[in-house]
């Protein structure tokens, strides 16, 4: 096992992992920007080391100050966390070629599932269904006409090297394809340095079902249930639950048991997600992160699995230990990612936390950075807390939630807070009636 | 920015005596125009339990690199901070003399230590003319990014 | 179910039950002393009616002001908490005649279970192992005198009508036995009115185990197995846990059951804890508590039942809806009692919380009625917070509870999370090794 | 306290109308000498959602009792406070007037109005000789312990 751990993150997820390493009897390092030395990641840290200016490109993305920090710690082994340097496979090397236990999946794999192309046809050569498209990059506008027509308009054209809604167009027709050609061409090159465009059909009203897997290093694998994350603003997430209320007991197995034979045949170790469209029945893979989720806890809250720790123990090479059949699924949960954001224009709200009261109780977990006085630099990511709910059943966790986020005080800055407790009380929601576009539709309409 | 920063060595000296005396870690005095604060970091012990109350920042290396009670003050006016992490050397290599000693007269841009990062040796150079007043750093010690490494006026 | 509950109570537990009957959707009445005006218990109630001035024979033991204010407000139950009111069977009984609902036993459990004795007499009427001792109280020295060498010695005399340790003396041998009579029996007028004391066999270093049960009012009745109490410091708990590191499955079974079947023989309902002694593998009842217990949510955490909606819930006349199969015990639970006092004397320490910051993460549950600049009144329990710990097993519960310790912030007063960021380092705990006297040697020691 | 206290019936009006308007439900306001604080308690709604965020200690069934912001101050020289909890009456019996009016001189010991607790009629006797100078409770509605009742000086 790993006797000291360098954790490459901030916030609340670098305190997430601090706790893990702390409930195991790991020592923890934390690195830091100097706009970051006050935070709780640090303070509750066994170490701690400076390792730039605020900015992230030259603090939290700093490989070589992170890979000195790791040396001069004496770490033997580097968290990268999420976001950040989490899905950077060059790093992931770095790491390894440095001498330091990396405690995520191989770069290969890091690569493999960054290149969304490379990534569908291996999702297609494991057995996972995907959406019906293309079969790589698309380049003459004849290919792609000829392509849109067998696979039936509307169709979305997608930047291979892309995410996060960037080079993205839809075309409904084929008066429109050239147009959104054009465009998706002109925004993929923009954000990715690379022009490459794919087609896929395009789903009216999916759900985001993602399912959680965890995989050791001698081809074990289990499938840990699913969260629906349809619940997005700006291709963000909002709201997360588990488990999702339009699955059947039977689609859930049959999606989690496909989840886990695609993870066993590519071969895949640790912590990692595969990411579905989920319409009428049908899943259709759209990606898959190679990294802890923030909205891992839902999952922990239900199975009763510190996923962090598993994370940790396999990367040190510690086997599994038990199958499919060890993994329950107790009650529902719910987390509410609770981000420092203008209510109105959804601008992010830095600035110092003059009040925090964090709900308690049974049943309530809040994974948070703040505390009373701390101060959210404006350089970073807006999410500040996480409040998960689990009860027996959906009802009684919204309920839960309702009461939960009533006793959340954050003073000082703009929270997100008051969206929380408006969109539970939603008949929709209370329904579990949405999908992906749903929540842009209700703040529209509220 | 105060116009002169005067340090007052002995006040610092009293100041850590009266750690040692009353086993803080950490005292922090400001006169309303001037602060000063002296910091004595612990040794960490395997899995200790960290606590979330307000403590000075520390580093489980610092024991080693600063054995004596530490005056970091990077709004000092002749501090020269590390512009990376890694590890500081004070001479060019371990037979050679030291590339400035305290009192020594430096210019703009000479090389005052060497950082070693990512087996890189980065030559530190001077970002002012003036007299090596202090050297923090210990030949061979991890400095922190931001670390104050010597005082230079 | 009820629509409206008035919580006659304060603190933590107050705080407790006002978080369940938002999670039911019930409405809640807070009650309060002219001291606990700004406090979280009032915060977090739907309606609060002051009800006296600070001392509580004038507030929270004030009978007509409860119930003046359950009828102001319109409540339809009342829940009497733990501590102040929630033992009276007159108070109960007032409750009933007034037309509320009485979310606890009858008043004649209270009653019976109120008397020392005719507790005891009823638990061995109901198959329960008590302490060998007198059948009833002893009168004249002479009988003392023979039952002391039928019991065997040394030999406990105890009030009929005591508690917390007053009125108890220990007797090595007959020579010690006239001295112990008559101190017992003036220490038990002086405190309880009546000098009736009735005479056990001692037992050398045993535990204090507990059985939870809850019964509802149709004859069903399950335990929510045990726990272990036995880290006390003057007859009051400190820290407990469950399930107790010393008792084996079998053990753990059989009287659990017991106390189910005893429950069901006397017709009791609501939530109960019988408690006994155990040493060398014999369980001896002591006493039974018909309430809610301080240290209920250990049991909470290990079943995943939340205690205090099932006590609502059966007090409203629904059935339990299921048997005993269904309660299934998952990991391992601890909880440490945070008080508000001094470490080195114990004498209570209120005053202004000037910084409050509670752990999170997972496995972590605080209840606690404190906030940043909450005042601790000075006339009431030093109780403050509870941190109750979960894990998978032992070992990682109390890692995880160590890591919780170190998180914990509480300023402005003093407090005794010092005494258990120590307590759980000694061996003997890591070990699960100690009795009932074992905290006050262990605190002698150190 | 102060030796006169001078109820200023125009700002409470000013501020209850801001309420109105501001959709607050309370305005404190303190010139360093002078502090005046006014609510508006508001309808609880069948498991409305608490906050624990600070805010007026508030009963649901006060906006029954006290539909007009409510100038609560019991430190008032003048107050005269309920000593328990319970239902106010003004009259002895429906068809009686009431015990008292405002502007009228009481005695000390003289019954300003009766609270029903536990089915028993307490007779609230004034505590001091004086002229009633308001009367902040209304007929056959709920008190609660330490509310000001009247204001008699």
């Amino acid at each position: 096992m790993f006797r000291k751990i360098l954790i490459a993150n901030r916030g609340e997820i670098a305190l997430r992992i601090a706790r893990a390493c702390r409930d195991m009897g790991i020592a923890t390092v934390a690195v830091h920007s100097t706009a970051d030395a006050d935070s709780m990641h640090v303070r509750l840290a066994d170490e701690s080391v400076c390792i730039g200016p605020p900015a992230a490109r030259d603090s939290y993305l700093n490989r070589a100050a992170i890979l000195s920090a790791a040396t001069i710690a004496g770490a033997d082994a580097i968290h990268p966390g999420l976001g950040f340097l989490a899905e950077d496979a060059s790093f992931a090397s770095m790491v390894e070629e440095h001498g330091f236990g990396f405690i995520g999946p191989t770069p290969e794999h890091i690569a493999l599932m960054g290149d969304k192309i490379a990534a569908k046809r291996a999702a297609v050569a494991a057995g996972l269904p995907v959406v019906p498209g293309s079969d790589g990059p698309v380049y003459a506008d004849s290919e792609a006409r000829r392509l849109a027509s067998e696979i039936g308009y509307p169709v979305l054209i997608k930047a291979a090297g892309g995410g996060g809604g960037k080079g993205m167009q839809r075309a409904d027709g084929p008066n429109d394809l050239e147009r959104a050609l054009s465009v998706a061409r002109r925004e993929a090159a923009a954000n990715f340095g690379s022009d490459a465009v794919y087609l896929e059909r395009y789903l009216d009203r999916p759900r985001h079902i993602e399912v959680q897997i965890l995989a050791d290093h001698h081809g074990a694998a289990v499938h840990l249930g699913e969260r629906d994350c349809s619940l997005q603003r700006r291709f963000q997430k909002v709201l997360e639950e588990a488990p999702s209320p339009a699955l059947t007991a039977e689609e859930r197995e049959r999606i989690g048991s496909r989840a886990a034979e695609a993870v066993r045949a590519i071969g895949y170790r640790g912590v990692g997600t595969i990411e579905f469209l989920w319409t009428e029945g049908t899943f259709y893979f759209i990606e898959m992160n190679t990294r802890l989720q923030v909205e891992h806890p839902i999952t922990e809250m239900i199975t009763g699995i510190d996923l962090v720790r598993e994370q940790i123990r396999v990367a040190a090479g510690e086997p599994l230990g038990y199958g499919q059949e060890a993994v329950r699924f107790q009650g529902h949960a719910i987390e509410c990612r609770i981000n420092a954001e203008n209510p109105r224009t959804f601008a992010p709200s830095p600035g110092r936390v003059t009040q925090y009261h964090a709900p308690g109780g049974p049943g309530v977990r809040v994974d948070s950075a703040l505390y009373d006085g701390s101060f959210v630099p404006p350089y970073y990511d807006s999410l500040v807390a996480k409040l998960v709910v689990h009860a027996p059943n959906r009802e009684e966790c919204r309920m839960r939630l309702r009461r939960a986020l009533g006793e959340f005080v954050i003073g000082g800055i703009d929270t997100n807070l008051d969206l929380h407790r408006a969109l539970i009380e939603d008949g929709d929601f209370v329904a579990g009636r949405y999908d992906i576009h749903w929540l842009e539709r209700w703040m529209r309409s509220t | 920015m105060t116009t002169k920063f005067d340090v007052d060595a002995d006040m610092i000296r009293r100041l850590a005596s009266l750690i040692d005396e009353t086993g803080l870690t950490e005292i922090e005095y400001d006169d309303g125009t001037r602060k000063i604060r002296v910091a004595r970091a612990l040794a960490p012990v395997a899995a200790q339990v960290a606590s979330a109350a307000p403590q000075p920042m520390q580093s489980g290396d610092q024991p080693q690199m600063q054995p004596a009670p530490q005056v970091v003050d990077a709004g000092h006016p002749g501090a020269v901070t590390a512009p990376m992490v890694g590890t500081a050397y004070l001479q060019p290599d371990p037979q050679a003399p030291q590339f400035v000693n305290v009192g020594d007269r430096v210019e703009k841009g000479d090389t005052l230590l060497i950082i070693e990062a990512m087996k890189v040796m980065n030559q530190i150079p001077s970002p002012r003319s003036g007299t090596v007043r202090q050297i923090l750093v210990t030949n061979g010690h991890p400095v922190e990014y931001g670390e104050v490494l010597m005082i230079i006026d």
